[in-house]
């Protein structure tokens, strides 16, 4: 099995043309193996993480009763680019994928127009989470880590402090939105390249804008990326459907999640539900006091 | 010599007969270099670049040399050094250390050898190819030399991209000037030059090369009708039927080469040149060569490769190769891109002419196309005064050498297509325009040398165009063309031709045996057009032998052979006839002075005919073969031990090898000859074009010969319209194609490269010849190779342009897609300024 | 064979000028020994006993005789009967299937033997240019045709044009110019004689007719 | 690794007596395996080194799939015969003569000898660069050469291109279509028959394949309805040779005619996309109207609309126009085909 597919370029030198399709396998397989564990792991492994101080608990007994019935989470704008993102993912996925497996049909067109739209909510969300969101909410951070390392060691039976609850975002939300990030960047700046090689409306088809090993490379990463998707939606999929996280997926849908879920999964210190944060959300929230 | 000789009463001469080795070709039995075999051969396979120009880093050949069967390598650094040549008269031409070699490590154009594998079966060695690793690094190109010429635009070579005639150092005291190479050096041209080509026209930025003769822009300036025309032929390769295949081991000392030539002689010397050995070590065996037509002059260098590698390994080395090598390395005719100014007369007369040409002579020796282009334009049309330009340009593309008429070809397609459309401008019949221009007699032509003109020997091309104008109905067929039948349309076409029709000073060689037979040396290359045989019918013809009693040793310099004109630029009719007939008056000479020793009186008292030499007016005589009995007994000059001065060093050693086995003739050709031979044809043709499809095909065809003395009907007649065919291919859809973004070739197949088949030629073809001796050489006869090929090429497109009009194509070849395309867009479409398509 | 009996008279001056053994071997078309190892063996492995699975010891019919050959898997007919059997009549101009240099006949059907695998024709009878003549020499009607009209110039391309001819001529006996020149298009000249080799190959159908 | 195109690499051959047989190799080596029909296309790739398959699978040796046999509706002719047995055959040619036709058209007499019906419309294309051994999108690559600012591309599509702009070159594929043929193709889930016109595919749907074959499959025979038998047939083929040279464009037409209405016509054209193109727009606009200029016309430019010309394959629209012209009214100063 090839990782890359090599080719003699008309000089006779070898440069790679694309990745070996049976990555894809490895990918989806890979994908699924991770949901495996990862369910095994919290079935039997995890402790419960909801043992957290005494403090924190204060705290949300005492913020209680200011947290509103509905907590916004996501704003509108927020989820519409989550709903658009996915259906030009799933039809990027099956443009691509579809035809390699064997189910044949002229794909490259939907599979451009399906690219564009994709680009385009990208660069949306980029600037709406600049300029509107809370833009460091989805960055893993110190505390994310010291936490990952407390819940890892008792996992291990080990003994560390309990880690805290989550900010507005869990740390695999947080992780995997790293990943697709990278991995959406990878698809995207290559497919718009890539573009110039196919005909469309938008350019004059021109093939030799890089040479054959810059071209071969690029190829190779529009691949490795694309087929890493087929195993982080996978599991994304699977995330989204765990009962405990459940309750993240319907506010993806609704926008917004109950005050006991607020509390039960997050750290009011460290998501304080502002007016800012809700305003979007259908709340009739009240200032919560920092 | 200046009464015209007449041919009627010849016995053999003008004869039709059985070639001798007809019957070993029919059979299948007939040798040729890739038929023999060797105990213990070696197959030889090479590694060629993929690129159109690289340098070499470095080569891994390790896992090649690890597996079984493998037995040598060889590279470029195992190759003896360029060497001078020396010409008969003693001229030296200096090697151009920038010349073609068998192997490189900087190669200039995709498919050049880089290294060879001997290995002990072709499978071993070509999979041995694969294993090697080459490390190239990827240098500038160029595939079409206007893109060279452009401000900025890339070189073919590192240190150039022009050739350049350098004149010659001064000459010692004695010995004639050295031949210098030409110099390589850069020459851009500006954007004004290049304005010009917006409109199609080729731009004439700075030429390289010129010369003029009388006023042009007088001439232009008083014409009636002034024209300005840019036409390109296309580059083709030769693609004899047998490739380069060569097949070479070594013996006490001597190497022994089998390879398809153009000279059994004459590649001796060149064999010797390029292993750096003495030509007396050079034993080369070619009976039988599968075409040549200007590629295989003196063989081909590349077959030093199984030379050196037989050498290395101690056995026997078959270097076969293969059809697409063959594409890479086996020549081609270099495109020229021309533009014409020309003025005319109301009556057609050419006032003047304006050339200017650009070569595209490929990475490697400077060929002489456009200079001959030239040349040829001033002979065969006479301006009253004539400017020539030129550009030879270098571009990654296969090494170009002369193709039969060389530049003459290119030159009259470029013309003629001109000279059509003033006919039609001045509304004049296209048989009276090429009339009025034709050359006569001693006709001038060329540059002035030393304040004059050289002239040509004799010219009776206007005979040829009114025989041959009768003969095909010109002037009833003229009427019934450009007239649409459906989607048919027809017309016709003329255009006259030459091209250079022989050479002097080569020496002749035969023995008269006790058995009373003749036996001739002859060292001229086997082709098939049958000269090699042809020209020593004059030995039976003058001797009064019958053919019957003449044997022939050729194709193997072991048999000794006499030194002999190469069998290109159609010398050989002419000069080894001339030859033929100097070493027959040295054997008339002979027997009438042995008669004169035997049987007294003076020698002149004798007469040689019917196998004998005998008193004029009956009575004592002998037969030649006593005759050849006492040529032994007298020895010195009548059996060969005694030999002329004045004969090539290479006839002497055969004549010394020979010697006492008879009478011994032998003599070198040095008959007076005023001017140089040329010879002339004029083509006729008519084609019927479907204006629906583009397609066409050629009704009729009538190519008509001015080539002197016809010494051999039936092998003429083939040269005549084998050569015509060969031009009308370069009209039909004879090209290469190049990718200009990679520089590689993608025409590589007989498929994609068009040459013409059985069903492309003319449903009628036919030939006819003057037969007016040349007055400058004894027999009268010139040779035919090359004449033909302009006038069908040209014949084509001026028959096109009388049915479908003047502004159709502007190039060479004019195919379906052309022709189509113009009639939708109601003008020319193609780029005419690319050599390649 | 033809091949094999015609030492070539060059070469046949060679040997008296070098007594050593290597130029005894140098003769026109090699003997089958001398050149056997022309290819070496299949780099496969021996194949697992399969359904059609070939031996390369074969037993070929060429020019009415029986020739017992070693035949790799990969082996085009035309070096089979120009490296094997000394058959070099048969040329190889292209080895592309567009030249027809190396066309001879199966079961009177012409075919370009650099494309088409020896083991394809184990069952069919193979006539070479070789075998046209008669064993006393006499020539086939169309080799004399070509003879008295000089048929051809180089001739590298004649024993192609010679055996289609022969083959299409079976099939029609009599045809015009135009037909015949159908009848052997699959043939390429480049001395482009073709011309005067249609008058020589219907001056052959001619003598084949009276034959 | 240096590159060479010249002698075949050593490969294992197999020669199966029957269908069955065949297909059991086939499946036994799966992507391994080269079929072997005429042999005419492969002997290029093999020589150049450019496919090198481990076993070659050579059908010369079975017997049933050669042949011609009149079938209930029609006749059938086995995938394996040559050419020239179907340009030579009586009945073929007294009711399906469009097919010997183009047959006759195809290549050269000794490939007419040798070259198979099955071979001849499963043939690859012939693009330069591909055979070129340049690694194209149809060798595998992610790229089309002939398709570029410099490309050279007179020989290419102008109709039905996907990133590929190669077309086939086959001259039989369009008159079988024309007869509105079915192939016989045997799979390892066993037999299907589909109609010609499905046969060959377009580079959007495989870019690396001419046709619906997937390794393991085999065109065994050829099915000819009697539907179209002696109808009035057009064939022709515009190439730059006459002889061993593919088609610039070629036009294949049936029609039944009613005095001078045409009834019902098939027309396919080939050499202008990856695939044979019926024009089932054009069978419609004409069926019903009279067989004169005006209809041709009609037909004409109906049957270019939405090429789209390369850079120097422009002359392939009118070319095309003018054969489909010629398919419905016949050559003008001709006897009307």
């Amino acid at each position: 099995m090839n990782l890359i597919e090599w080719a003699q370029s008309p000089w006779g030198q070898q440069v790679p043309v694309h990745i070996g399709w049976s990555l894809l396998w490895v990918s989806a397989i890979g994908g699924l193996l991770f949901l495996i564990g990862h369910a095994i792991y919290v079935a039997y492994w995890a402790k419960p993480a909801h043992a957290h101080s005494n403090a924190s608990a204060a705290a949300a007994s005492g913020v209680a009763a200011q947290v509103p019935e509905r907590v916004a989470r996501h704003s509108l704008g927020a989820r519409l680019f989550h709903l658009i993102m996915a259906i030009s993912m799933f039809a990027l996925l099956l443009t691509a994928f579809l035809p390699k497996v064997g189910v044949r049909f002229p794909w490259v067109t939907y599979h451009w127009i399906a690219g564009i739209v994709l680009t385009i909510s990208i660069v949306y969300h980029i600037i709406h989470a600049i300029f509107w969101l809370d833009f460091w909410s989805i960055w893993p951070d110190e505390e994310d880590r010291e936490d990952a390392v407390r819940r890892f060691r008792r996992a291990l039976g080990q003994s560390a402090p309990a880690p805290r609850k989550f900010a507005k975002y869990p740390l695999e939300n947080k992780l995997y939105h790293t990943i697709v990030m990278l991995a959406g960047l990878a698809v995207v700046v290559t497919g718009v390249f890539m573009m110039k090689r196919v005909q469309t409306p938008f350019f004059i088809r021109n093939p030799y804008l890089f040479g054959d090993m810059t071209w071969g490379w690029m190829y190779v990463l529009h691949g490795l990326a694309g087929i890493g998707f087929v195993g982080l939606v996978t599991v994304h999929v699977y995330f989204a459907i765990r009962p405990e996280k459940l309750f993240i997926t319907k506010s993806m849908i609704f926008g917004w999640i109950t005050r006991e879920q607020y509390l039960e999964h997050h750290d009011p210190q460290r998501w304080p539900v502002s007016e800012e944060a809700s305003e979007a959300g259908p709340s009739k929230s009240t200032k919560v006091p920092a | 010599m200046t009464t015209k000789p007449t041919t009627a009463n010849y016995k053999l001469i003008g004869k039709n007969y059985t070639t001798p080795e007809i019957v070993a070709k029919v059979t299948g039995k007939a040798k040729y270099a890739e038929d023999f075999r060797a105990d213990g051969m070696l197959f030889c396979k090479l590694a060629l670049s993929p690129m159109p120009h690289a340098r070499v880093r470095s080569i891994d050949m390790r896992a090649a040399l690890a597996m079984p069967g493998v037995k040598a390598i060889l590279t470029m650094d195992e190759l003896p050094a360029p060497a001078d040549s020396i010409t008969d008269n003693g001229t030296v031409i200096l090697a151009n250390p920038k010349g073609f070699r068998a192997l490189t490590m900087e190669p200039l154009f995709q498919g050049q050898p880089i290294l060879a594998v001997a290995a002990v079966d072709e499978l071993t060695a070509a999979d041995a190819i694969e294993k090697i690793k080459i490390d190239l690094e990827p240098l500038p190109f160029v595939v079409d030399p206007l893109a060279s010429l452009r401000p900025g635009g890339p070189n073919a070579r590192l240190d150039g991209n022009v050739w350049v005639r350098v004149p010659p150092p001064p000459s010692q005291a004695g010995r004639p000037a050295a031949v210098t190479p030409p110099e390589l050096q850069t020459l851009k041209w500006t954007r004004e030059d290049f304005e010009d080509a917006k409109q199609g026209r080729l731009p004439m930025g700075k030429p390289t090369e010129q010369w003029s003769v009388g006023d042009v822009d007088a001439g232009l300036k008083n014409a009636a009708l002034v024209l300005d025309e840019t036409f390109v032929t296309p580059n083709t390769s030769h693609q004899c039927m047998e490739t380069r295949t060569a097949m070479a081991y070594w013996q006490n000392g001597k190497v022994f080469v089998h390879t398809g030539t153009q000279s059994t002689s004459q590649t001796v010397p060149a064999i010797a040149r390029w292993l750096g050995i003495d030509p007396s070590n050079v034993v080369f065996i070619s009976e039988y060569t599968g075409g040549g037509f200007g590629s295989k002059i003196t063989g081909d260098i590349t077959l030093v490769i199984p030379a050196l590698l037989s050498k290395k390994t101690g056995a026997p080395v078959m270097m076969r190769i293969s059809r697409e090598e063959e594409h890479y390395i086996g020549r081609g005719r270099p495109s020229l891109l021309g533009r014409m100014k020309v003025g005319f007369s109301k009556e057609g007369r050419i006032t003047a002419l304006d050339m200017y040409v650009v070569c595209d002579n490929g990475p490697y020796d400077m060929v002489g196309d456009s200079f001959s282009a030239g040349r040829i334009v001033s002979v065969l049309y006479q301006p009253q005064a004539m400017r020539w330009r030129s550009v030879t340009v270098l571009t990654n593309t296969p090494p170009r050498t002369s193709q039969s008429s060389p530049g003459g070809m290119q030159g009259i397609a470029i013309m003629e297509p001109v000279l059509a459309k003033a006919a039609r401008k001045l509304g004049l019949d296209q048989v009276a325009v090429r009339r009025i221009n034709a050359p006569e007699g001693k006709a001038p032509f060329g540059p002035l040398v030393a304040g004059k003109q050289a002239y040509a020997t004799s010219a009776f091309i206007k005979e040829a165009l009114d025989r041959g104008a009768e003969q095909f109905k010109w002037n009833e067929r003229k009427l019934l063309t450009g007239k649409r039948n459906g989607s048919k349309v027809r017309g016709v076409g003329v255009a006259i031709s030459t091209y250079s029709g022989g050479t002097t000073g080569f020496d002749g060689l035969f023995v008269i045996k006790p058995d009373g037979k003749i036996y001739i040396q002859s060292g001229v290359g086997n082709l098939g057009t049958e000269s090699w045989t042809d020209v020593h019918r004059v030995v039976a013809e003058l001797l009064g032998v019958p053919w019957e009693k003449c044997e022939i040793a050729w194709g193997n310099t072991a048999k000794n052979l006499p030194w002999t004109c190469p069998s290109g630029g159609s010398q050989t009719t002419h000069a080894m006839t001339r030859a033929a007939h100097a070493v027959t008056m040295d054997a008339r000479k002979k027997l009438q002075e042995i008669a004169a020793k035997d049987l007294g009186g003076k020698p002149e008292d004798y007469e040689v005919a019917n196998e004998r030499v005998f008193r004029k007016g009956g009575g004592a005589g002998m037969t030649l073969a006593r005759a050849a009995q006492r040529a032994v007994q007298l020895g010195g000059v009548y059996d060969g031990h005694e030999l002329p001065k004045d004969i090539n060093k290479f006839t002497v050693v055969s004549a010394t090898a020979l010697s006492g086995q008879g009478l011994l003739a032998v003599a070198r050709d040095t008959y007076p000859h005023d001017g140089n031979t040329f010879s002339f044809v004029a083509s006729f043709a008519e084609v019927e074009v479907d204006v629906e499809t583009g397609q066409y095909h050629i009704l009729d065809y009538l190519a008509y010969a001015d080539v002197g003395t016809v010494l051999h009907p039936k092998a003429l007649g083939g040269q005549i319209l084998g050569r015509s065919i060969l031009g009308i291919g370069h009209t039909l859809g004879q090209k290469w194609v190049y990718d200009q973004h990679y520089g590689l070739p993608v025409a590589k197949r007989f498929y994609h490269t068009k040459p013409p088949t059985i069903l492309d030629i003319p449903d009628k073809m036919a030939w006819g010849a003057v037969e007016i001796p040349d007055p400058e050489t004894p027999i009268g006869a010139r040779g035919v190779g090359e004449p033909p090929v302009g006038g069908g090429c040209a014949a084509i497109l001026n028959a096109l342009s009388d049915a479908l009009g003047d502004e159709i194509f502007r190039r060479a070849p004019v195919t379906s897609d052309v022709i189509l395309a113009a009639l939708e867009a109601g003008r020319p479409v193609q780029d005419p300024l690319r050599s390649n398509i | 064979m033809a091949g094999n009996e015609s030492a070539d008279p060059g070469i046949s001056n060679q040997v008296k000028i070098s007594r050593r053994d290597i130029i005894k071997g140098v003769i026109a078309a090699g003997a089958v020994s001398s050149t056997s190892y022309l290819f070496r063996g299949s780099t496969l492995l021996a194949q697992a006993s399969a359904p059609g699975s070939v031996e390369r010891l074969i037993t070929l019919n060429v020019n009415g005789q029986q020739r017992r050959v070693d035949v790799m898997k990969q082996e085009t007919l035309a070096m089979t009967l120009r490296y094997k059997l000394g058959l070099t009549g048969t040329k190889i101009g292209c080895d592309q299937a567009e030249c027809g240099a190396c066309t001879v006949l199966m079961d009177d059907v012409p075919y370009y033997s650099c494309s088409v695998f020896t083991h394809t024709v184990r069952d069919k009878k193979i006539v070479t240019i070789e075998g046209l003549a008669g064993a006393d020499g006499k020539l086939h009607p169309v080799q004399q045709g070509v003879v008295e009209e000089q048929g051809f110039q180089c001739a590298f391309c004649m024993p192609g044009f010679v055996m289609s001819a022969v083959g299409f001529l079976k099939t029609n006996p009599n045809p015009t110019r135009a037909e015949l020149a159908h009848g052997i298009s699959g043939n390429l000249c480049r001395c482009q004689d073709y011309d005067k080799i249609l008058t020589a190959l219907m001056r052959g159908a001619e003598h084949m007719r009276k034959a | 690794m240096a590159v060479i195109h010249d002698v075949i690499p050593a490969f294992e051959l197999f020669q199966p007596m029957t269908v069955d047989d065949a297909l059991v190799l086939q499946s036994r080596y799966g992507a391994k395996a080269w079929v072997l029909a005429g042999g005419l296309d492969s002997f290029d790739w093999f020589k150049d080194r450019i496919k090198r398959p481990e076993v070659v699978i050579d059908l010369s040796q079975i017997k049933e799939l050669r042949g011609v046999r009149t079938v209930s509706d029609g006749i059938e002719i086995g995938a394996m015969t040559t050419l020239t047995e179907v340009v030579r055959h009586p009945m073929i040619r007294e009711k399906y003569g469009i097919l010997p036709k183009a047959a006759e058209l195809a290549a050269s007499p000794q490939i007419r000898n040798q070259g198979t019906l099955g071979g001849n419309v499963s043939q690859d294309a012939r693009c330069w660069y591909y055979r070129g051994g340049w690694p194209c999108y149809r060798a595998g690559g992610n790229i089309c050469y002939a398709d570029t600012p410099s490309g050279l591309n007179r020989e290419h599509a102008i109709l039905d291109a996907d990133r590929c702009v190669a077309v086939n070159p086959s001259d039989t594929a369009p008159a079988l279509i024309a007869l509105d043929a079915k192939m016989v193709v045997r799979t390892p889930r066993g037999e299907k028959v589909v109609n010609a016109e499905d046969y060959f595919i377009g580079p959007g749907i495989d870019i690396t394949r001419m046709t619906i074959l997937q390794p393991g499959d085999l065109l065994t025979a050829i099915r000819i309805p009697s539907t179209w038998a002696g109808a009035k047939f057009y064939f022709e083929k515009v190439r730059d040779r006459n002889v061993w040279d593919f088609a610039l464009v070629n036009v294949a037409s049936a029609m039944v005619a009613s005095g001078n209405t045409i009834e019902r016509i098939r027309l396919v054209v080939n050499g202008v996309a990856a695939h044979p193109v019926r024009l089932t727009a054009v069978e419609a606009a004409v069926a019903g109207k009279p067989r004169n200029e005006e209809t041709a016309e009609l037909a004409a430019e109906l049957a270019v609309r939405g090429a789209k010309p390369l850079q120097h394959n422009g002359y392939k629209v009118p070319l095309m126009r003018n054969l489909v012209k010629r398919a419905i009214r016949g050559v003008v100063g001709e006897e009307a085909a």
